[in-house]
Formats: structure tokens, C-alpha cells, sequence
């Protein structure tokens, strides 16, 4: 059938008639509101959702209001980033297995793509997987980690053949993050909290079953992930933001200001505004049907807004701006760019161009996939990984 | 409410720049911009004729029932993008923005009948007001209405007077202050005894340059009158002005990227293309950003206008989105045209390419109906970022 | 006067450097950084008594005959670029600069004292004033002097005072103001019945943290006093400090440079060293013409403190060499810093990494003794650009 | 001998016993002092100089003050780029026939290195120089040459082997500018001046005794040519400076000041004067003989400035900003940056970023030369320039 709308809320109208959240265990809640297909209704049914159209979630949404949710902001890798590469390239097993305790938050997903020699050149990453009968060995260290120290499972990338230029010889797994040979590492920031962890990977044996997609298509799976990633990071719209947080503090100490951060402020201020208009403007076009490529653009021009706001505060502060509210070495489940004080948020912002791709990797893709200027000499495209320069 | 563009905004763009592509390509802009450097005129009345008269954007901001299209500031911006990425030496934005606006927000008999023969392309008009006033600050009146009903006094800074049949202009009244029309047939400019003396000032600006217009006792006129010393048209006038102005930078701005990016794809030097220098991409990057950016700062301003009643004064959010599309779009639009001519190296500096011409009508633009900085002020109060005291 | 280092001066920075490097490695600044910010004691007493007595950096602003060096603010700021280098947690700034420039000022007796036990390095000392505070705005004093001859009162934001023996606190007299001296013998501080409490804050700069110190009848003596409100004594250490302070940024900036230097040519990704693409070359070729302007700037304030009278005010093209030199190196230092993380990309962002360091002392003294707006505007008149009316 | 302050300056005294200027013709006082050998005393004897330190000039300066000059303004080329070159690999005669007209101003010299496709890689130009007997048959297009309409001569680089790396296939000339074939056509440029001409060589004979170094050797002479220009360019002294303008009408109309340009202009006076004191410590290495790296960034940090400076006042100026002085397609003789009007040095301004080597090139010097930093991939090195992509 085609959903719309008013098949949706009955639909949902008629789960809540038959599950009530205050007469059920929270979980068993969100198992049935799966099962019920009402988790995620663009996904198939069977799998949580409907097969309907992605934007009718908002009429689930609105008719559950008020009931248990599954804390999307604790399990935001799996829903962002694994939940649609296993729908994509999962066998039926795998997304049988997978998604329902993902969605209902029962088991928390990492991510184990980054590498200390691998950052924006991804696709060069040393982690080695080694066929052995039904299972592979993977041997290496990850980095940029969140939620690796709470995560039942992690979506690895690792190299299953060094003989082929980079980009062919990867393979993408789900990582039993409690097999024998996962060490996770708290690794502290700048901030002093640690969002992120390292991890070692020693003689990891994971079965073939946890393969997703074929041996050696790891990088166009990988990039299924990151597309999303990248939109989650640029997209994420936030109750307070920084412009608004930074206004408060200028509003509240008419004693702090000049003319010079006036200025500077009024400046931002604009930007801010001109960065809200490009969003608006991008999501009519998504909701018409045309993607435009302004996307690329917004997690740029957010970081550096970010990073320069975040300096002014600090700066605008003074005395006040000389401290720190606290260098504990904490590991917070969740991050909020524009939480603590402006210290934290200074320094925070300052991985807003670092994280989810580089600035310059987006200038750079910008430049060639948005202005079509042409790539720079490449030496690395056809070289097989292991002859690469290090 | 929406920031894209509809499909009539669409085909309405599609036939300016068709004309514009057949009649106004840059070497004909460039030909005529020497001419006007020399001395010539400086408008193409041939293009603004077909413009006006046969597409019909002179009354696009006209009701329907004055004659005109009844179309919105949606539309004229749509135009307006269109012209700022030919730099179009036409008097679109002088007769049929900022004299129509006058027009509109004066109401009554005379404006009326004026802005019926505007929307016809009969007609066409120029605000006599200097081009770089703010609408923060809208000059007071320099010229005065006197008892026999003629108008005496010298205003500065005029754009489109030289393509103008009629001049409006704000003028002391013995009590309070007025709007006038003054026709300036070409029986009495330039004559012996003439009554208006319009004189082309020699301008940065060479595809819209500026000009002096002295009235000596010149038959007028009053189109609205009102108490005190503040002139209601002309700052809403020059408000909605700035808004779609915005829209002219945004053309400027896109040309100038499109060219550039074209250009460095095709140039080598050391034997690659020189949009393959990563230098060069991420400064190209950088800009498209800011032009997607003007993009929508420009459409908002637009879109809010649209909506805003055509004489009443603007509400607080239109006049938000024409602050941050200034703020923004002047500034996008120099910085383009600054980057067209470094990245096209020492081609860029020469009479030849036509890069200069956007880099003077961007540099004017900044300069007119007021500078980023004077928008940016104005959004101090509705940001709530009040200035040090 | 020279704006080069005289030979004297490199024997000074190699002394400096070479103990620097020896005792004071960025993984030992780190270990430290850490147990600070844990509670730990933030400067490193060892390396302070051989910096100041071994070498005897203490001394070098206080004239031969109370028993210093009899160096000039040129040698001063030539100890403030190795220091900044290093991001050294030691008190030279705040006692060597801050609290011995305004013991100078003052003159007289107590101070001859006090200059001759802090020149031996028998005495660290720190002015009791906020770190905060601009020279264009020093702040009236919040501490009074009883008729008992004790102070009272509550300073924020002051460096070094965890190190400090002897605290130089402006105070309130019954008439006028004066400057007093506090000793602040351990068994005083943090004992029961405290008279001088210092309370580390939790600080952004984990090398130089701010403190709160608190005077509750604390026995004092008076250096100087004047009439009025007006504190010449700190004004004058704060204009003479933050020209110095331009020295310490320069070094913060040249290790940020010289560090992303080497890291970005020995990174590869893409096969090739991050330090090959060109855009990344641009940003540093920009940020290293930024330094070397830095150090022209800090070379020029040092020089023209060198050649201004100890003790009486400074003439105006100190003041201007100051100005420019805050003005410019304070922003050079914050930039540095914020492309060294930038570049190292994650690594950068890692508390293992000695570049948070220099990014949260960059932006600690961009704020410090004016930040580069006020210094800017205190050039207004000197430049004779005048602001708006 | 030696010279020293006091001997030169007796020279010069004895000169001007035996040549009152007042008595002589202007020539004939100019040709005196070159055979005096106080021309340029840091040449050689014979030449114009005395073999003497260069500070020296300064005192032959001091002592013939208020006597006839040469116009530097007018013969900046030859002074500043011809003849160090001739001096450095002229052949005794060339030196002799070329370097006394040139100082005395008889004989005016251009330039002929740039061509409309090769400007920052010069090493790429087209212009070909064939050999037939004796003489050299020159044909190409050279650009954005001064003086050329005056010109009695020539610098010229060309192509005499297209079978080599184009480094490598290069001949520095002597080009007669009387010869036949020698064509000069005027350049507007975006102020509506034509500072600069295309000159355009057909079928150009020049005999071999024009030939300057080796064949095959003209990429290293043009290197003592181009030094000594992007000293030239970065480095001369200006009466008047665009600080000073900008500030002088700043001064002048109150009326116009906001916190806005308030700000803007603080910062650029700041950034004046650190330029100014990075050009005094430049000097003060140069006079130490350490010549410091810092050269290189002065022609950058000075475009930099025009430019802002400039768009600043234009700004500023409002209602006159929308004016324009004069757009009369005249040819100066001489090039002032901050002479006429504001939207005159808006336009001219534009042209400092690029003439004399783009702050594109520049960068790229500081950053392979004095950071340090790698190359990039080069493509074009040990390829025969006929093979070059085009």
C-alpha cells in the first residue's frame, strides 16, 4: 500500500491504543513500536519501518509524542551511520539481527574508521583483516572513537588486501566490540574531557558473518557511512546556538563592550543569519527534490563560525575569560559544541574543523565535485598500498 | 513563503538573459562602456526599450490595475540578478525600483498616472536622490518647490537621470516637504534656457555612472506632501531599494565566480591548469560558499518584500532581511570581483576583459543605498546588540 | 637603536634556551599542565631559582646599584621570547616585569629594598592587580589600608601569585591611594588565622593561572602613595608589561610556526606530505610574514622601553611602539596557536600534544594587559585617526 | 685604491671644480660624470663607477646635489634591471656600447620577458629566436611592457631550442627596438590608462653581438634580472604613502567616519606601521650583511595593504567614491600608486598583487624557499618544452 499521511497517524493511533507506555516496561515499549514498524517508516517493512516516505516519520513522531524514546543522542552512530550502511549492504541476517536492538538502543555502535596515520586520507588505513577459515583476524589501532567504552558492536574498515591500490583493498565488518583482543583508551582532549577513545585491535577474530558487503568493496561501503556522518555533523540543529549563547553574554555585560568587538559581532551576527537562510534554503530544495550542493558548504561555514564566536566570547569576557570551568578528566556520553562555559567552547570548536572531514578536505571537495576545477596530480591511485610512500 | 525560485520567476529570467545574451554580450557592454568613458551615453535605450516594453519589466512592480504586471519584489530581484551578470547598462533598477517605490508608497492621482506610463515603458523615471545614501539616513530635501510652482536646486549622485522622461524629487515645501515630478523633455534639456540640466559625472561605475541634475525654476508637479522634514517615500524607496540591490550583487558576484572558475580550468601555467593549485580551490571554495550564502540572503530579502504592503512601511522582519542581505551581498560582490581580477592575472587587469566592469559596478554597489557597515549597524537593535555606551 | 639582537642578547636566549631545553621539554610543561589541572602546584620552582639566580633573569631590570643586572627591557624581552617558547610555568612576567617595573616606578626606599631581595632571586614578587586589566583603564585599587597598617581586600585575576613572597597590592589610603607591600610568609599563607589567602582558579592558560588573593588584615608597608585616585605605579607596569608581553607572544608563535612546519612536512596523506599542498604553504607563507612583522614589532617596543626613563613616564613613541606591538603580536599569537592545532589535525586536538598549551596561553594573553582592540584604540590619537562622533 | 666617504666625496668635489653645470650642457655634465666614474660607484672603473662599496653612491648624492640628473622616474628599467645584467654577462664591448647611454637617459630601455601565456611561468614562453649565420630571426607576442613606445632598446628572453626543458631552451637578447618587425601597440588597462604595451616581433633580425650569456643560458640571466626587479617593486621608497592618504582624508571629513571603517582603518594603520618596522629591520640586516629572508614578504605585505587601503577610501568617500577622475586613454611616463585620485588607486592597486611576480608566487617562494616546505608534483621539470600540454 502507499502510506500517506492520515494511514500513518492511524496507524500510530492505533499502536498506542494497543500499548500503552504507562502500563508497559520501557523497552518492551520500543520493541513493539519497532516490530509495529512505527521505529523508522522509510525503512522496509519488517525491519522497523514501513517502506513509506522518510518525511511521514514526522507524523509518527507527533502522534508518540510524550511516550519512551530510545535517547537518540546516546546512540547517534548506530541510527546515523550503521542503521543505514547494514540496510544497504547487510544480508537479510544481519539486518534481522541488527537493527532492532540498535533502534531500540539495547546495544550502543561505534565506529572504527579513523587511524593515527589515516585521518583525511582515510582510505590509507594499515588495520589488517587476515582471512583464516570462516573468520578474520584483524590486527591495528583505531582512533576518534566515541562511545567505543559503552558499544557492543563497532562498523570497522580494515585493510584485507595490501597488494591493490588503497581504495581496493578494503573490507567493511561489524566488530564484536566484546571479542577477545578490543582494548578501548580513554583519549583526552584539549577540553580535558575524553568524548573520544583509541582502540586496539590484537589478533581480533571476528566470522565471516559480520562481513558487510563483498571482500574489497570496504570504501564504497565506508562511503555510505560517511555521507551520512557528514550530514549529521553539518545538520544537527541545536536548541541554543552559539550566536545565541554569545548574545546573551554581550546582552548581560554592558560593562565589556567596544567598538572593536561591536564590529566584529555585527559581523557574525550577519553571517549567522546568512548561514540560517543557506539551511532553510537547502532543506526546500532537498524537500522539492533537488539537492543542491550547498550541503557541502554548511559544515564549513559552521565551523567557522563556531570557532569565531567561541574566540570573541572568550575575548569579550576578559578576567572572566582567563578561567576555566573544569579540567576534569571526564568521559561524557554526549557532546554539546555550545554547553559549559566559553572556555570549553572555544576550545571545543576548535575540532568543529577537524572532525567528520577536515576544512580543507571540504574546500577541496567543493572545489572539484561542486566548481568541477580539476584534481591535483595524484600519486596514489594506482600505486598498491603497500608500495606507497610513508 | 519560499526561498527558491517558481517557475514563472523561472521563465521570466529565462527571457531576460536570452535577450541580454543576444544584445548585451560583454563586448557590447565593454564597447559601450568606452564610448561612455569618452563622453557617450551611457545607457543602451535599444536593450532597456525591449527590456521594458516587450518583456515588460518596467511594470513589474506596477499594479495590475495601473497598467503594470502587478508582480512582486520577487520578480524585479530576478531581473535584477539577470542584469548584475551582464552589468546591463539599462535604468532597471533607477526607474523601475527606486522611482516605481517612490511612487507606490506616495499614492494618489499624480503618482498614479506616472506610474502608468512607467509600466508601459512609455515613460521612464529616476528618483533624485544621491545613489549613495543610506535609508538609514535619507538626505533632507536639497532642492525647493517655489510659489509659481517650479523647482530650483542642484541634487548630486543620480543614477538614471540621463535615461529619465520624468525626475522625482524630494523638495522643501514653505511648510514641510514634498515629492515632485519634473518632465524633462528633450525639448528643454540641454536648450538654451533650460530648466534641467542633467550632467554625467565622470564614474567609477562606467555601465551606470552618476550624474547632477540642476533644476533653475523647472515646471513641477507635487506627487505627496507630508509634515515635518522626513521624506516617507524616499526612505522606503531606498529600503526596498537596498533589498533588491541585493539581488543585483548577487548577479555580479556569480558572473564574476563563473568566469573565474571557467578560467582557471583553462589557463596552464607550469603546465597544469591553474584551478588544479589547491590555493586557488580552496580561495574559489571559500567564495562559492559566500555566493550561496548571497543566494539566499538575497531571495529572503525578496521574498519578504514580496509580502510587504506596497505603500505602507516595512515591517520589522523585511527590514531585517534587506539589512543582512546588504550586509552581506555588497561585500560578496566586491570580494568576487577582486578574485576575478587576481585569478585572471595580469588579463584581468586590462581594458580589454570586461572583469573591470564588475569590479566597478561592485565597488559602486557597495557604496549605494547604503554601505555593509551602515546595514550592519541598523541590525544592531533588532539583533539585540546594543553598541558600547 | 636597533631592532636586531645585539650579541649580548643572543648570549642571553642561548643561556635561556639551553636550560629550557635541558629542564623544561614540552613533555615536562605538559606533566606539569596536567597536575595543575588537577590542583598541583602551577609553576615550577626549580626552574625558577635557576633562571633566576643562575642566570639571573630576576635581576635584569633592577639597576647595578640595588644589586641587579642593570639590563634594559631589551634583555627583558629577549628572556620573554624564550620563555613564551617554551611556554615555561615560571614567574618571570608577573615578578621580574610586572612587579619589579612598578617598584621602579615608585622609587623610594621600601622598593630599593624590595627590587634588591627580588634581583638575587632571594624574593619572587607579584603585583596584586588582574591580568586583565588594560594600561588605558587600570583599575582604582579595591584593597584598602586600615589605620592599623594592615590591607583588606579581595584582588582576582592575578598571575604568579602562587609564587610570590612579597605582593605589591594597590590600595585605598584615608586620602588618596597608594601601592603597599604585603609579605606572604608560608607560615601566613593557609594557616588558621590567615592574612593573605591565594586561591588558584581553574584557568584556561594551565602554564600561567590566575589567582584570587585575598588581604583580611594582612601587615603591610607602605611603597608609595599618591594624591587622587589615579595609580601611576601600575599604569606604568602595565604599559611597560605589555610591551614586553609582545615578546613573550612572538615566541609563543614562532614555536607554533616552527612546529606546524616540520610536522606538516613529515605527515603524509595522499602519498605525499600535507606540507606539498599548496594551500596549506599560502596559509603559513601568510602566518610566517605575520610572525617576522611580530617580531619587527615586539624588537621595536622592547628597544624604545630600553631607551625610556625607569621611572618616569612613558614618552609617546614608546607608548605607540607598545600599542602597535600588543595591537599586532597579541592576534599573531591567538593565530598561530589556532593554525598549529588546526594543522595537526586530530593530533592537535590532543591533550598529549604540547599545542593546547601555547593556544590556551596565546589566547590568555591576547586578553592580558589590553587586548588588541584597546591597544588599537589607544592609537586612535597618536595616528591622529579620530573615531566617529 | 679604496675608497672611503672622504675620497669619494673629494672626487666629487674635484668633478664638479672641472664641470660647472650651470656652464655645460645637460648631457655633456651627465657623460662627464659617468667618465668621472660617479655614475654608479659600486661599478667598475671605466664603466661609470670606482670599484667602490655602494653605500658610497649616497655620497657622490650628497655632493652633486642640485645638479643635473638622469630621470631615474623615466629610465627605471634600464637602471634597475638592464644594466646589472649587462654587468653581470655583457661582453666588455656590450658594456661599453650600452651602459653610458643608459645612464645618462639617452638611450631608454623596456623589458620583453612577459607573454600572454606565460606570466607567473615565465620559463614557458613562446617566443622564438631561430639562428641564421650571424644574426637571430625573432618572431612572438611579449606583454605588459613599459616604456616600450620610447624604448631604444630591449631585454628580451626567447626561445632558441624547443627541444629541452623549457628552462633549459632559453636565450637572453639585446633587442634593438628600431629594428623592422618590432611593433608597439598600447595596453589600457581597468584605470584607463595604458601604463604598459604588447610588442609584437615579426620576423625581427638581431645580430649575434646582441646576444647576452650562452645560448641556452637565458633562464639564469633573467634570474639577475627578475631579482632585481622584485627589489624594485617591493622596495622603493614613496613620498607620499597610501597610509597617509587614506589617513589625510580621513582627517579631512569628519563627517564621514563610522565605527565600522573606524576599526578597519586602526587596524591597517597598525599594519603599516609593522610593515614599515619589518622594512627597517630588513635594512638594518641588509646594512649588518645578513641579509634576512624577510624581502620576500614586503612586496606581499605592501599589496596587501594598498589594496585594502585603497577600497577602504573609496568606501569612505561615499558620494565621491562613485566618481572618477579621469578616464582619457593617456600613456604616462612615470607610475605613482597613490597619485590621483581614490578610485584611481582603488584600480592601480588591484595590479600590485600581480605585477612583478602575483603574491600566488609569492607565497609559493616563502614557503619552498624560507619554510622550507616541499615542492609540489612537478609535471613540467624534464619534459621537452614542445611536449609541454598546452
Amino acid at each position: 500500500m502507499a502510506w500517506d499521511e492520515a494511514s500513518v497517524a492511524e496507524r500510530a493511533r492505533a499502536f498506542l491504543a494497543e500499548h500503552d507506555p504507562a502500563a508497559m516496561d520501557r523497552l518492551e515499549f520500543l520493541r513493539a513500536r519497532f516490530d509495529a514498524g512505527l521505529a523508522w517508516v522509510h525503512f522496509p517493512e519488517g525491519l522497523g519501518g514501513l517502506g513509506a516516505s522518510r518525511d511521514l516519520q514526522a507524523v509518527v513522531e507527533r502522534e508518540l509524542k510524550g511516550t519512551p524514546d530510545n535517547r537518540p543522542g546516546r546512540i547517534g552512530i548506530g541510527l546515523g551511520m550503521a542503521a543505514p550502511t547494514i540496510l544497504a549492504f547487510g544480508t537479510e541476517e544481519q539486518k534481522k539481527r541488527f537493527l532492532r536492538p540498535l533502534w531500540t538502543g539495547e546495544e550502543v555502535w561505534c565506529q572504527l574508521f579513523s587511524e593515527p596515520g589515516a585521518g583525511s586520507d582515510l582510505a590509507t588505513l594499515a588495520t589488517r583483516a587476515v582471512r583464516e577459515g570462516d573468520e578474520w583476524v584483524v590486527d591495528g589501532q583505531k582512533v576518534w572513537t566515541s562511545s567505543a567504552h559503552t558499544a557492543r558492536w563497532a562498523i570497522l574498515v580494515a585493510r584485507t588486501d595490501p597488494g591493490v591500490p588503497k581504495h581496493r583493498g578494503l573490507t567493511y565488518f561489524v566488530c564484536d566490540m566484546h571479542a577477545p583482543g578490543v582494548e578501548v583508551r580513554p583519549l583526552r582532549q584539549i577540553t580535558g574531557e575524553a568524548e573520544f577513545n583509541e582502540v586496539f585491535l590484537t589478533g581480533v577474530r571476528l566470522p565471516d558473518s559480520l562481513r558487510l558487503g563483498e571482500v574489497g568493496d570496504g570504501w564504497r561501503v565506508a562511503q555510505t557511512t560517511l555521507m551520512n556522518e557528514r550530514v549529521a555533523i553539518g545538520g544537527t540543529p541545536t536548541r541554543r546556538t552559539m550566536m545565541g549563547v554569545v548574545a546573551e553574554t554581550w546582552r548581560s555585560r554592558p560593562e565589556l563592550r567596544t567598538h572593536d568587538l561591536h564590529q566584529r559581532l555585527l559581523k557574525l551576527w550577519v553571517d549567522t543569519e546568512v548561514m540560517r537562510l543557506t539551511a532553510v534554503r537547502l532543506r526546500e530544495q532537498l524537500a522539492a527534490g533537488h539537492p543542491g550542493p550547498e550541503g557541502s558548504g554548511m559544515k564549513l561555514a559552521f565551523a567557522r563560525l563556531h570557532q569565531e564566536l567561541s574566540g570573541l566570547e572568550v575575548e569579550l569576557l576578559r578576567e572572566d575569560g582567563l578561567a576555566y570551568d573544569d579540567w576534569t578528566f571526564r568521559r561524557p556520553d554526549t557532546v554539546d559544541f555550545v554547553g559549559r562555559e566559553a572556555g570549553y567552547r572555544y576550545l571545543r570548536a576548535k575540532g568543529n574543523s577537524i572532525e567528520g572531514g577536515t576544512s580543507e578536505i571540504l574546500r577541496n571537495i567543493i572545489a572539484e565535485r561542486v566548481l568541477g576545477l580539476p584534481a591535483e596530480p595524484r600519486a596514489d591511485k594506482d600505486v598498491a598500498w603497500k608500495d606507497l610512500p610513508r | 513563503m519560499t526561498l527558491l525560485y517558481t517557475e514563472v520567476e523561472e521563465e521570466l529570467r529565462a527571457a531576460v538573459r536570452d535577450l541580454l545574451t543576444d544584445t548585451c554580450p560583454p563586448s557590447a557592454v565593454l564597447d559601450r562602456a568606452g564610448s561612455a568613458a569618452a563622453g557617450g551615453t551611457p545607457y543602451d535605450a535599444e536593450l532597456w526599450k525591449a527590456l521594458a516594453r516587450d518583456i515588460g519589466v518596467a511594470g513589474l512592480l506596477v499594479p495590475e490595475e495601473l497598467g503594470g504586471a502587478g508582480a512582486s519584489a520577487r520578480e524585479a530581484a530576478v531581473v535584477l540578478e539577470e542584469l548584475g551578470r551582464a552589468v546591463a547598462p539599462v535604468p532597471f533598477l533607477s526607474s523601475a525600483v527606486l522611482a516605481t517605490q517612490a511612487l507606490l508608497v506616495a499614492g494618489g492621482e499624480v503618482a498614479g498616472e506616472l506610474l502608468g506610463r512607467l509600466a508601459t515603458g512609455e515613460a521612464t523615471a529616476a528618483l533624485a536622490v544621491s545613489f549613495a545614501a543610506s535609508p538609514y539616513a535619507p538626505p533632507a530635501p536639497v532642492a525647493s518647490l517655489g510659489e509659481d510652482g517650479t523647482v530650483t536646486g542642484t541634487v548630486t549622485g543620480v543614477i538614471g537621470a540621463e535615461a529619465a522622461d520624468v525626475l522625482l524629487v524630494p523638495v522643501r515645501l514653505a511648510q514641510g516637504v514634498g515629492l515632485c515630478a519634473v518632465e524633462t523633455s528633450p525639448t528643454v534639456q540641454g536648450s538654451a534656457e533650460e530648466a534641467v540640466r542633467v550632467t554625467t559625472v565622470t564614474s567609477l561605475d562606467l555601465t551606470r555612472p552618476i550624474a547632477t541634475v540642476e533644476f533653475a525654476s523647472a515646471p513641477a508637479r507635487i506627487v505627496a506632501r507630508a509634515e515635518g522634514l522626513e521624506l516617507p517615500w524616499v526612505w522606503e524607496a531606498l529600503a526596498r531599494g537596498a533589498g533588491l540591490l541585493a539581488s543585483e550583487q548577487l548577479g555580479v558576484a556569480e558572473w564574476c565566480l563563473t568566469t573565474t572558475v571557467a578560467y582557471v580550468k583553462e589557463r596552464r601555467q607550469f603546465a597544469r591548469p591553474v584551478g588544479s593549485f589547491q590555493a586557488v580551490k580552496h580561495r574559489l571554495a571559500d567564495l562559492w560558499l559566500e555566493v550561496v550564502g548571497a543566494r539566499a540572503a538575497a531571495r529572503n530579502a525578496a521574498a519578504l518584500l514580496a509580502e510587504a504592503p506596497a505603500a505602507g512601511p516595512l515591517g520589522d522582519e523585511a527590514a531585517v532581511a534587506v539589512a543582512v542581505a546588504q550586509a552581506h551581498c555588497g561585500a560578496v560582490a566586491v570580494h568576487a570581483a577582486e578574485e576575478c581580477v587576481q585569478l585572471h592575472g595580469g588579463i584581468g587587469m586590462t581594458w580589454e576583459h570586461p572583469a573591470h566592469l564588475y569590479l566597478k559596478r561592485a565597488k559602486a554597489d557597495q557604496i549605494g543605498l547604503g554601505t555593509p557597515g551602515d546595514h550592519r549597524d541598523a541590525l544592531a537593535g533588532p539583533a539585540g546588540l546594543p553598541a558600547p555606551m
